[in-house]
């Protein structure tokens, strides 16, 4: 089995983060990864936007122009990446940051509204994780254990305020998605 | 070894380390930086030089002179970077002194974008500098070649006294994918010409200037040997596929998997296609493409350009076939685009 | 005492704030309830009547956000 | 009513897309103002540097080229040369100005070439995402510079405009900071010296502005001020290092 | 008008001086120094501008900015000169800036030697700098082509907003030949796109950035669409006895005329030989060369270089007959030797 | 019998293609009995330029390279980096150091590049065939300034021991003429002390050495030694410009 | 008809004025030309040499390995080209640079001192036009008067002086060539 | 006085004259006589006896001609 994942959102807003986190997290569960993000330093601001791919077997193209599942973290992203979800994909929505409701209607989709839930958390700026912990509990990409597990690892070097401040942010999203997806 | 993620560029950083080299000098451009960002951090520690260079042209200058001192030495840049090293390159071509070059390629021309190309590839396989020279040219395809071809471009440079450069598209350089390191290898090689002091030796002399006719004719002899040794005993490609292939997509790099996706995805359609995916794009592996001619439909050069290797397949194929093109530009196509394209480039012959 | 009148183009604002810190009359905030094209919370006066229309907010300002009219 | 401050008529509409607080952003207003201020922009040619002002071409409202990476002087040179009544003038980052196209703008500066320079000093490659410049302090970490930058690895911070100033065909060189606003104002005011200079035939005119990059810096934008005001400038004095109208 | 003798350099500045050329930016190299020289005599006195650049990189970008202003411009090198200018022709090319290059070529790779070459042309043919683009390339074989093709060049650089570069072997440059002057062109034109000033309209734009990938390509194919424009009407062939013939020589420049003599002589012996001379060498004149291939042989490439044009005879000939090769390196291999080796060569078909 | 004078161990046999009279001989047999006399010939690597002392690898008896046009210091950089312990010598002429190399060479002298630059100033493109440099004297008629060189077209020639002292990465700085002995023998001194300069690890150091070129100045060389006494000194000061032991 | 003349000497010599003033006459006597100088302005010192193609018809190829004619002005230009002479042609040696006798016997050859001859005239350096005359004269290459005609107008620009000086030495060659050859 | 002794050697002479020039004893001179391999009228000895030695031919000699002994 081959899953690839779009996030996106604006610069800044911890998008790579996300997708980085997944793809070591599926890689400490022995699966094939690869994780292309977009790149651009040279242009200032903007959106940025990573594609995961997690496979069972060798990955030929780590490309797509239809992902299977896509979580989208500001309303550019939506209008964008919208109409390229694979049919009958998986659509993961911040909807303190997009204004609208999706058009599709063959895909599943689950919002949340992140800004909120952060007011509740002492790290304004983790509302990825928010998202993040949402989206692996709801789909299963990875075992969502796993995910806590790796967590100290994938942020080595980081302060134990950061880590510890994520993990929350990450258990926050799944418990959401265990009560309201 | 356990696998570990990484960034293409820092594997490729890495693979050069592990292949003995502990100097590099260069200028920083997108969407190659990380190769210097990543030797600015280790080198210090292993004792080695790392040296950012004012400009394209003196880094390729300082890697003329490391290299003359025998060391393993290399520079990373992206395409404009890549113009200003021509003089440069040509002049290491003819004073034979080995190093590694990398493009982590991006769109062109002038300024152009930043995102991935192949538009570099006929600067890189024909020799954008003045005269007769060829380097060695390879195109790895995942993060773990990125590695590899490091190590192995080292080994190559050395021995036969030639630049090798690393052509990979700017998303080579920027995705991750899991690596296993390999071990590394001696530093140090035995190289009798390098110009390190001529204590209990005669001098010796590091030139790339031949007035008298014949000289200059005798030095492009031998280098044209070398060149010649090379393309019988270096040729390189992968093929996927191809022995009962009706059509065979020739691409390299990173687009190389992509279109590996689209011919599975086209095989389940039942069209028999095949993949001749060019690992070496100097010497050009055109043996292979040659023997499959004959028994093809069509050859279709899939490019990240307006279509340069596409003159490596035709001169391959030599009028055996039809030799068709599909290009982007600007940014790698998706599996999905290819098999679109594809589907309509065959059916077209279909009907 | 002067007054000043201030125009803000907002969707230029980036919410740096360099504005609000260089104001000698500490009238400019940033409006936390809105969120303009940029995704940033732009400028605004919270105390309209200190602004004398000096034009140090315009001349700090980097986005060129701010009009300034004086009587 | 009087119209203390506005967006001045030699800029476009456009938005920039330089990062929050960056002072990219003020430069290009001033120019823009001493533009509209001398009536120049119907005349005006400018060129835009490789570094975060790459873009500038969609900002400044004259006509404007953009420039291989180091090579603006060249180019201000050629059109200079052509349109010997037109104004010139370039604008450059010191990736651009003091470490690829040092040979460049040193030799403008030498044959006394009839352009203004516009040089953005900001100690550091923005576009690129924070490696080390000619002008990055002494101990500064960049990307390239991981363990802080050394004399013995990559000598003392370059000096430009004293450097140039020792270039008899330079006619006024100057230093100018952003980080308050008084300081803004000697900034504009050396602006137009330096396009006056142009105007006046005088020989080659550079102004350097010491500049904040808050993102590649890792501060907010008042951080990177005061960072500017108490690291850069005690090493980068201000002030007028050649005015030929004086001498 | 009276014949005068003229330096090939000279003539080749007085063409241009007769296209409308009043400005010169270029650093000195032999064997191409006496055009900028020409220049520095002529041009203040027609109120022009001559500017000796601190480099071939400043040359290059001078003319950079005077192309934009509307003017006609020139530099002119040699080998390591256009190696340094190859990110700056890109630029020249993105931005569709007409303007005439010109490489009086001498033997490489690296300095080299100063003696006739003719191995820069994968550089000047396959753009040696980065990205997807082509210039124009004139190949004069006589001085009187010398200072008609800048007058050409100029005009058609005008026309295709292209930059136009003649490539002439060292010798050309240096020997004398009698020339007819022709008339001077008229000096300006219009160019609406030109960065002088945006009095009465709005402001222009020259640029090469396109960081979206779109606009990007979009660009890559307005260029594509120029070139094959220019490939549908610019190329251009001379050709000597090939109605007839069995052994097709294919030579260019200066060498074109020593083939020439020598297939004379070769006819004289009996042997149906024919010449075919690209003038042009972008866009290659490859349907000539097409046409003819059914009937004959044999194809020979006759090349001051270890073989680079012979790929381009190879792909108009596309497998109908075999290409074969006749190189130097160093000098212009004279009439007598080409005679000697042509025979030699076909005599090894017969028997 | 006492040996007085005698060409040097660190020149080989090879005959100079010089011309007649071409001080260049001088230099290379002063920097030679340096070498000798610092017994460093058989640690030292010398980079030739692109100019009339191309084929200076003939002459000098130890490890020799020959760089592109203008890049010797980048190519000197690269060797001294990976051989700290060695000495390593630049030789260039003004074309190729002012002119295309002016970026290395303050580059390299910024950074402090433990290197020594011989810089040989004739005031002309000699290799060439006689165009203009970056040295040339305003009014000298050159090839490429057929008037004479006019300051408003090519600016005041450039003084690089004046511009490279400015460097503080510069240890040693001079400039020496060779237009009779009492200059040969401070030439030489000065050449000693640059070599020393580098070995004591002080910091870059150049000599700029004045020059004849007979040919393309059109005069017999005992003329042109007259010529750059009396035209060259006068604008070109000799003396020592930066000398970090004295300081 | 097409003639090729090699001139060969050390550099300074004059050696190209030799054959750009042929060039010149037979331009001017309506022949179709084409001078090929060696040059090497990168190279100091050395040899100097050029080919002069003379034809009635447009002239092919410029350059030729045996030129029918070589006008020698030292011994390593002896050394060096002698070998390449077309059979039965013709060779001017100026002897007071070259102290071996030439050994192709298949050659018409003609030598004169021309240091001697230049004793007697006030230049020093006009070598080149005594044995330039004498070659003209004795092969009739162009015609003599003609080049005698198109003195001023070659050495255009030259003082009087210098032109005076050399036409001297150019008539003592001619002389010498009529008294000896 | 001391007695210099010189020997040149000849092949490298490209008769510039600038050691008979500087020579403080005027001892030099050239041989009009010869002619050296590169084709020219090589230095010579003209007064062997005012030769002091100093060596300054030698410095100033391009060519590296001249070895100076000395008693
Ligand atoms: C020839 C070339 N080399 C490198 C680059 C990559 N590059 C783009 S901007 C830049 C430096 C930017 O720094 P600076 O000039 O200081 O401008 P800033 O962004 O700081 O304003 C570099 C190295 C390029 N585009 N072209
Ligand atoms: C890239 C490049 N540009 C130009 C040249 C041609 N060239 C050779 S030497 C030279 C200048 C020589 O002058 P200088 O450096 O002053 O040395 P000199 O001969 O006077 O000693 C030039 C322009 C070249 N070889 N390479
Ligand atoms: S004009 Fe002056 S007082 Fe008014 S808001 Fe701006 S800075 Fe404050
Ligand atoms: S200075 Fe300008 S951009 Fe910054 S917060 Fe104030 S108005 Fe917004
Ligand atoms: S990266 Fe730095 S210089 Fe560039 S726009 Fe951002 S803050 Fe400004
Ligand atoms: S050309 Fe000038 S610098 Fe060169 S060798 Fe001759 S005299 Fe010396
Ligand atoms: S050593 Fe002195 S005295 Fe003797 S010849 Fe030489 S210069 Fe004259
Ligand atoms: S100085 Fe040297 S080269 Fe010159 S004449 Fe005297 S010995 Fe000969
Ligand atoms: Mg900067
Ligand atoms: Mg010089």
């Amino acid at each position: 089995m081959e899953k690839q994942v779009l996030f996106a959102g604006f610069g800044g807003q911890g998008v790579l983060s996300m997708g980085n986190f997944l793809t070591h997290v599926a890689l400490n569960s022995g699966k094939e990864v690869a994780f292309v993000p977009s790149y651009g330093a040279e242009m200032r601001g903007g959106t940025a936007n990573c594609l995961v791919t997690i496979s069972d077997e060798e990955i030929s193209s780590p490309l797509t122009d239809s992902p299977a599942m896509a979580v989208i973290m500001n309303r550019p992203s939506l209008d964008k990446f919208e109409g390229k979800i694979m049919s009958r994909g998986t659509l993961v929505i911040n909807s303190s940051l997009v204004d609208r409701k999706p058009a599709r209607e063959d895909l599943l989709i689950y919002e949340l509204e992140v800004n909120k839930l952060l007011e509740g958390l002492d790290n304004e700026r983790s509302g990825n994780m928010v998202l993040l912990g949402a989206y692996i509990e709801k789909t299963g990409i990875v075992d969502i254990d796993k995910a806590l597990e790796n967590f100290s690892q994938i942020f080595h070097g980081k302060s134990d305020e950061f880590i510890k401040s994520n993990r929350k942010a990450f258990l926050a999203g799944i418990e959401y998605a265990r009560r309201h997806w | 070894m356990k696998k570990v993620l990484m960034k293409g560029n820092e594997a490729l950083a890495q693979g050069a380390i592990d292949g003995g080299c502990r100097s590099y000098f260069g200028y920083p451009i997108t969407p190659s930086s990380e190769i210097a960002e990543y030797m600015a951090r280790k080198l210090p520690l292993l004792g080695g030089v790392f040296l950012q260079a004012e400009s394209e042209l003196a880094a390729i200058n300082m890697v003329y002179g490391a290299a003359a001192t025998g060391a393993r030495v290399m520079t990373a840049t992206s395409g404009p970077g890549m113009s200003l090293k021509q003089e440069g390159i040509s002049f290491l071509a003819e004073a034979e002194l080995p190093c590694l070059l990398v493009n982590i390629s991006r769109g062109g021309p002038g300024l152009g974008g930043i995102q991935p190309a192949q538009s570099d590839y006929f600067q890189a396989t024909r020799g954008g500098g003045h005269g007769d020279y060829h380097i060695m040219v390879l195109a790895p395809n995942n993060v773990q070649e990125m590695m590899d071809f490091a190590i192995e471009g080292f080994a190559l440079a050395d021995h036969y006294r030639i630049p090798v450069m690393i052509m990979a598209e700017g998303t080579l350089g920027q995705m991750m994918e899991p690596v296993i390191q390999r071990e590394s290898v001696p530093l140090l090689t035995d190289k009798p010409w390098a110009t390190d002091g001529c204590k209990n030796r005669k001098p010796n002399i590091i030139n790339t200037l031949h007035l008298s006719p014949d000289v200059l004719e005798q030095r492009n002899m031998i280098l044209s040997d070398k060149y010649q040794e090379i393309k019988r005993s270096e040729k390189k490609a992968e093929t996927f596929m191809i022995e009962d292939a009706d059509y065979i997509v020739v691409a390299f790099g990173l687009l190389s998997r992509v279109a590996k996706k689209a011919i599975m995805e086209l095989r389940q359609q039942g069209m028999k296609m095949g993949l001749i995916r060019p690992i070496t794009l100097w010497p050009f592996p055109d043996e292979v493409i040659h023997q499959a001619a004959p028994q093809v439909k069509k050859f279709i050069s899939i490019e990240i350009s307006m279509g340069q290797m596409i003159e490596d397949v035709r001169l391959a194929v030599n009028g055996m076939a039809p030799v068709e093109f599909m290009g982007r530009i600007g940014s790698v196509p998706s599996p999905q685009e290819i098999t679109r394209r594809l589907a309509q480039m065959v059916e077209g012959e279909i009907k | 005492m002067a007054q000043g009148y201030l125009e803000f183009d907002v969707a230029r604002c980036k919410a740096c704030e360099l504005c609000v810190y260089f104001c000698p009359r500490e009238a400019l905030g940033m409006d936390k309830h809105r969120l303009n094209i940029l995704g940033f919370n732009p400028v605004t006066l919270i105390k309209a009547e200190m602004c004398n229309g000096c034009g140090i907010c315009a001349m700090m300002c980097p986005d060129s956000v701010i009009t300034v009219l004086k009587e | 009513m009087k119209v203390v401050a506005k967006k001045p008529e030699s800029l476009t509409e456009a938005k920039y897309h330089y990062c929050p607080g960056c002072t990219h952003g003020i430069i290009h207003r001033l120019i823009a103002e001493v533009m509209d201020e001398l009536q120049i922009r119907e005349e005006t040619i400018g060129i835009c540097p490789v570094g975060c002002a790459v873009l500038a071409y969609n900002y400044f409202n004259c006509d404007m080229l953009e420039a291989a990476h180091g090579r603006a002087p060249a180019v201000a040179t050629g059109i200079k040369r052509l349109l010997p009544q037109n104004t010139v003038f370039t604008y450059q980052g010191d990736g651009d100005l003091a470490s690829i196209g040092l040979g460049e703008i040193m030799h403008a500066s030498i044959r006394g070439e009839l352009i203004t320079v516009f040089f953005v000093n900001n100690a550091i490659y923005g576009m690129t995402g924070g490696q080390m410049a000619p002008t990055t302090l002494l101990g500064q970490v960049t990307t390239t510079s991981p363990y802080g930058r050394k004399k013995e690895d990559s000598g003392y911070p370059v000096k430009m405009a004293e450097i140039l100033a020792l270039n008899q065909g330079s006619a006024y060189i100057s230093r100018v900071s952003l980080h308050n606003p008084a300081n803004v104002i000697k900034a504009k005011k050396a602006i137009k010296k330096a396009l006056e200079t142009q105007k006046n035939r005088e020989g080659f005119s550079m102004v350097e502005i010491l500049s904040t990059c808050p993102t590649n810096w890792g501060m907010n934008p008042l951080e990177a001020l005061k960072w500017l005001e108490q690291e850069m400038i005690p090493y980068y004095p201000l002030g007028d290092f050649v005015s030929k109208k004086e001498a």
